[in-house]
């Protein structure tokens, strides 16, 4: 088992493409990816219309720890421009 | 009008409204899946768009087209103008352009459920009110985010707005003494090109244009092809969308913490005042009855899908909790069970 | 009877749920997604709901449908009392309850196929069948729960449930020996009041109920607007539905280890005896075929929607791995496939 | 990048709102929502029957460490009473 | 055949399929969920299988019937093995293998298109081409893997594919340069019997099998009952499909970067290949119109969804990015809008 | 609080049931499962084709700590056999 960071992000799902080209353009195109999340955050609430024009893709991404702050420091300007959250935390890989 | 009235609320789709409205209240378990809403919702908008270009295509452009799209769009710059300078006064710059945009834009389930009703009384509109459907969609986010511009550079930059641009939001809201209390800026709103990009490339937006074309494009053939579906299910369809559409209500009508007394007066008297201002225009451009009750019922529509959608990336600084509550917890269930009776008896007294 | 049965096995909806369970036992990765299941469930309590409300809103209350109805409801008190008694001298007493719980309550599916069996044979019966669904749901959950509470005081607290009012369970079973080595009791049972919350705000229970009401108020121009959603595509979406049910009873029966002979014998012989009670009185109260035979197909049929879904958290001690597998894994196939056409015999040979 | 305390709750959705409304009253409205999430636990199999009357919503919490003790505190008495399950962990807010 | 073409061209789902292409090309948010869209897919595969079924119910196993289905069954078979000789001089074996599984096998949409096509022209297909369409798909798969497998035995056992063996696989590809540049061997491929089991009890395999066998045994009846779901509401639907595959293809082509001019050329080439073939066939087999051209069009179709499903695992050393592409983003396509009107035009040429 | 290990496992939905019942037979049924989960991983992308036939299952699961060792070792084959993803962290459980 190796030590990997966990990326959690949850952004709307219609920038989540961005967030996931700017993970192939790092080369690490491994991902899990949940549709049709619901939330709410700064941006007020997301997904609960029937309509669901607006919801959040849920991104679970596990990179090697030696990548992260390269990770960190593409996404967050993705981040601050369309919102979403993203939290790090450690893991290890089975 | 009574029996108009009346007539309405035997409407299955209406009913079925109202069974979600109580079965909402009292808290039940009761759920439509996302997806399925989600389907239901395009499939709406597929069904009219195809009704409307197959309508288009049968008549082509005719001169009664060319007034009433006209007169949509002229409603569509007034309306909002309208509303901000009435709001501007009372309440903050952002909330009242956010207020503005959400009455001058339309919505599409409001304007489907008066087509339903006015062609239940003989009084079909015509083809083209979808194309004044799909047009009145958009002017009103527009100006209202250059109203919000406006607002900004006269607060000036404010110190958080500076701080914000910096780092990306904390976890949860600064202040710990609840949600409503502290109504925080958020990250720095979109750019134009942005907010057009949204605006004209929304799904839903693309769904109906081009339905309309399909349906204009694929003739009597392509007509009776899709007929079951877009007319057959269609009214069950819609039902199942309305029981959906009460229950939403219902949790909203909860959590209205932020819209009071007048926001509440507002909610209703803006759409009669749009209706009053689409009835005069019609009357005097000489439109139907049908036409001109459907264009007094997107006048008197407020969006409560594309526009906040939009605005809440385009003017972050307004509380969806204020637009997006008003117009489907109040405008909405107004319209379905009076405005568009109303607007029908008047247009009938009108050009009858 | 003979043709009848073989009636039943060219039935397209039918065959489906045998596509099913054949699908299902070759493991195959076929799924239908949760959120279109539900649609579907959905669909078919809004269809069935509206029918009948449309059918009784034609005929107004008859004499025929207040006799259905009340042998409907003592149907609902006498047959989880007589299961109870049947069960209680051989397994655990919550188990009981919840069995008996079970067999009282109805299934609406099996409702739904008995009633496209019997139209289809020229027996259709009437539009209270459906207020009768409704009304049988619920009697007997609230039966099995005070039964369920006389067990509990009787056992006096055990130290195991004193334990748990103070902590939250723990992340998995005490026990490592297996999943049905233990069953340890949860948290505490629900309140009564609760639990009379949950079986009356039910989704499914209202949905029903509303679809009723809209069915009898919106006449024949609403009949109408619906016929094509709710007759139309009633049976295909019925045989999608069936469809997911056989996988699901596949499913079922793989992990049915809870379940041994005296279980299945009982869920086979108590809609046998329920529907016998129910033939018996409704040919003294002087039923049609077709109300007979339907009624037969209620009192037969076990819930495995709504009772599993509240005894859940109202006897925590009972095991759905006996009373949910013996209603969906056992009766229904049982019923759909054999006692359909039984009863329906057996009520053409008392009334017909 | 802060620290920031990481609760995955898995509840009943028809009682995912109570929690929710929990959070709110502390003044912590900020959530991510999962709906249509199947499980099994002291009560059972959840969610997978075709009906999905009664299946699991899945709530994604991120809050500041100084407030964890209090949330859980609000949240306990909650599971006591309709069950479910809450996970908290560590993670760094980007 | 120009008639025909531009017929193709206001079919309404056809049309539909472009509106998805151009709503995907401008990155709009549009979205069908993925359950509806699997709902879909299962519906379509049910509709034409029922009506498949029920048409072979009617004429029995004809003379016609056996001929279509030998000639698709050697066409199977032909066209993997025409391919592979063709690609193995080009490309790596295991693309060229997983490509070539990709065009022996059938595409059950643009079959659904060409009967949608064919029969609005009086040329309706009998019944039977869905069995052709059973028994084509599977094929050309497990002689792809026997070709990978002798491909995997030249090439020696790598050293790479002992290291996987040992250990699962890390976090994300070893080379940090790209996605396209590495492309690791994964775990190693399945056994032949887990890929048999894979290719024959796959879901939509097994639901158009079923639905075959319940259109054939539930007669006339069991029709009417489910005509207005299997055709009334069909084009509808299908359209609504089309929708989502337009969006999909507009997706995939963005990510087009494996599929070189070589293999678009191959991507139309072989369709035109594999049409002639059964033209040729067919032809000399005396076919009628409708039977050669849907024969024609299901030679010409590319599986993308069972055979890049199996071939994944199967043949984990070749690219879905080149052989799912070519499939759906190239020949997909082609076929809708330039095959299926001519193979139908050169049909009739030949037989009409 | 008492500390768990917490495993977020991603794999195949046609193989989840294989995982569910190693656990069954470890003596842990207790689980949270999210259907209908897209991914790219070495078996390619999964989930994102309009038929949904392969897409993935997210399982998550919590375990006393001293048997999650005994879990990954029964895990592992599997993975191995038919890919997927399985991260190990730290959890404390409410
Ligand atoms: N503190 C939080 N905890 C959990 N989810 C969050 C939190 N903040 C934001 N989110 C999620 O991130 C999405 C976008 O956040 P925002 O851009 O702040 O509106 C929200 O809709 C939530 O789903
Ligand atoms: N040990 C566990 N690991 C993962 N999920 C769990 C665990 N225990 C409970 N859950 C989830 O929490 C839900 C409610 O738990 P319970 O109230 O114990 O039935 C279950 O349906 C599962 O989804
Ligand atoms: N590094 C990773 N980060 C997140 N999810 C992953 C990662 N690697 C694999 N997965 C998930 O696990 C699934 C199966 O992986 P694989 O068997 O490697 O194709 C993928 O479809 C992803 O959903
Ligand atoms: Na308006
Ligand atoms: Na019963
Ligand atoms: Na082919």
């Amino acid at each position: 088992m190796q030590h990997v960071k966990r990326l959690d992000l949850v952004v709307g799902s219609r920038v989540a493409t961005r967030f996931l080209e700017a993970l192939d353009t790092l080369g690490l195109p491994h991902r899990t990816v949940i549709p049709g999340v619901h939330g709410y955050g700064q941006h007020g609430p997301r997904g609960s219309d029937p309509f669901a024009t607006f919801d959040n893709t849920y991104l679970l991404v596990a990179v090697p720890p030696d990548r992260v702050d390269e990770v960190v420091a593409a996404l967050q300007p993705l981040l601050q421009e369309v919102g979403g959250m993203c939290l790090v935390s450690d893991a290890r890989w089975v | 009008m009574d029996l108009s009235m009346v007539g309405n609320l035997t409407d299955p789709a209406i009913l079925f409204f109202f069974v979600g409205l109580l079965v909402g209240a009292v808290r039940s378990n009761l759920e439509i899946p996302a997806p399925v809403a989600k389907f239901l919702s395009l499939y709406l908008l597929m069904a009219i768009g195809f009704k409307g270009g197959q309508a288009l295509g049968q008549t082509g452009v005719t001169d009664a087209a060319v007034r009433v799209v006209a007169i949509g769009v002229v409603l569509a710059l007034a309306i909002p103008a309208l509303g901000f300078v009435v709001l501007r006064r009372r309440i903050d710059h952002f909330d009242a352009a956010a207020i503005a945009a959400t009455y001058g834009s339309v919505s599409a389930v409001t304007f489907i459920a008066g087509t339903q009703f006015l062609t239940a009384r003989g009084d079909a509109p015509g083809g083209y009110l979808t194309v004044a459907l799909v047009l009145m969609e958009s002017p009103a986010i527009i100006m209202a985010v250059l109203l919000a511009t406006w607002a900004r550079a006269r607060r000036h930059v404010t110190e958080q707005a500076t701080v914000l641009a910096g780092v990306h939001g904390p976890p949860q809201p600064p202040t710990a003494s609840g949600v409503t209390a502290g109504h925080p800026v958020p990250t720095p709103p979109m750019s134009m090109r942005a907010i057009l990009h949204e605006a004209f490339t929304d799904g839903a937006h693309l769904v109906l244009i081009g339905s309309l074309v399909v349906g204009a494009a694929s003739g009597p053939t392509g007509g009776r092809a899709m007929a079951p579906f877009v007319d057959g299910v269609f009214t069950g369809l819609l039902a199942f969308f309305l029981l959906e559409m009460g229950l939403l209500v219902a949790r909203q009508l909860r959590e209205a913490r932020d819209v009071g007394p007048f926001l509440v007066g507002f909610a209703i008297g803006m759409p009669l005042v749009g209706a009053t201002l689409a009835l005069a225009l019609g009357t005097v451009a000489g439109l139907s009855v049908g036409d001109l009750a459907l264009l007094a019922v997107l006048a008197a529509s407020g969006s409560y899908i594309v526009v906040p959608a939009v605005v809440r990336y385009a003017i972050p600084e307004a509380r969806p909790s204020r637009y997006f509550t008003m117009a489907l917890a109040v405008t909405f269930p107004f319209n379905i069970v009076i405005g568009i009776p109303l607007y029908h008896a008047a247009a009938r007294a009108l050009v009858g």
